[in-house]
């Protein structure tokens, strides 16, 4: 699974894409626990968003590595 | 495409003629605009530049439901948003938005709308420079 | 003449850049255009061009009096506001306002307001050249 | 005293100034009685403001052949 990732979030990551090889992610959610676990920082940040296919996504919603994911912070264009 | 919509995230200097042009439209009596500058200072703190990063594709995708939504609430004509990516400087345009409308009071609530919606929903982030370091907005902890 | 406002009656092509230019200002964040464009058709009728006349002193000082207005009820920072006089063509630029806030919300609040007022209470008046003869806009017994 | 006369008064009363020698016109509401009779068809147009000095007059207010002072009808700009 490959996360796209913006903002604070790739500063946080330290990198632009994440790989993850974890069977057990298959939600929304448990990719949040997965992130709160690995990078303590996203835990400060409660309002990142998941999008999924470039749409937003709820935490209930599955995910698969066909997908494609992104970590979305707090967005401050214009 | 939908033909109505002219919407651009941009690595060069955004021009107002080109949104403008696209817009106009000889059954339209009005045009409204909005162009967001960069500021040189934010919070009492001086500012020397910002750097922009989007999700392009999704960026795109979020701006062109926020255009049709105009189109239904507001019955819009034409509309263009620019925005700006990378480095840009005090006093640049960070975003163009253009709309056409039959009359004119639409074409102000859509415009409106439409700068509203970006800033709260579509990926796009905005890094300040200050003169003592830098910092993504909006993700302070 | 106050300084923060550029106010013209003006018998050639108007532009949005000098508008733009004149009240982009590094304080602010936001800058509103209003353009009102010539249709081709009103109430049903095809519309070939416009005259415009206007008595120009009465009618700078009443615009004058609008943006004095605007900065104290919308603490706008600048504005410009130019009305273009003679024959215009369709989809020529009758008028355009221009305004820059701190923050956006007062910049199309003041943009909306001078439009208004504008079409309200300054003393310039359209001659509409249709198809079949022409006739002062709203001076219809 | 000399009237400047714009839009549909200009056509109306087929000039662009109209003199007028009437020591009889002391106010707003004199001069709107005396265009009303000398050309009828301003009847039709309740909606004409007079403008003395480059600012819309009240009917009460007087005039002299020293103020400058205009025909406004139904305004059109925009």
């Amino acid at each position: 699974m490959r996360i796209k990732c913006f903002g604070i979030a790739k500063e946080i990551i330290n990198q632009n894409t994440l790989s993850i090889e974890d069977d057990t992610i298959l939600s929304v959610q448990d990719l949040r626990r997965y992130l709160e676990n690995q990078y303590p920082r996203f835990s400060q940040y409660k309002s990142f968003m998941i999008a999924v296919n470039q749409t937003f996504a709820l935490d209930t919603d599955q995910i698969s590595s066909d997908d494609e994911i992104a970590i979305i912070p707090p967005v401050s264009g214009g | 495409m939908n033909q109505d919509f002219d919407i651009k995230i941009i690595d060069k200097a955004l021009s107002i003629d080109n949104a403008y042009d696209f817009v106009l439209d000889s059954t339209c009596g009005g045009i409204t605009l909005f162009v967001g500058t960069v500021r040189n200072h934010n919070k009492g703190e001086t500012v020397t530049h910002l750097d922009f990063e989007s999700y392009r594709p999704m960026a795109i995708k979020e701006l062109t439901k926020i255009a049709a939504s105009c189109q239904t609430q507001f019955e819009t004509k034409k509309i263009a948003i620019y925005h700006r990516e990378g480095l840009v400087s005090i006093k640049e345009k960070a975003v163009i938005i253009a709309v056409s409308t039959i009359h004119r009071k639409q074409a102000f609530l859509a415009c409106e709308f439409i700068i509203d919606q970006l800033k709260l929903n579509v990926p796009i982030w905005k890094k300040e420079y200050l003169m003592d370091g830098s910092h993504w907005v909006n993700a302070r902890p």
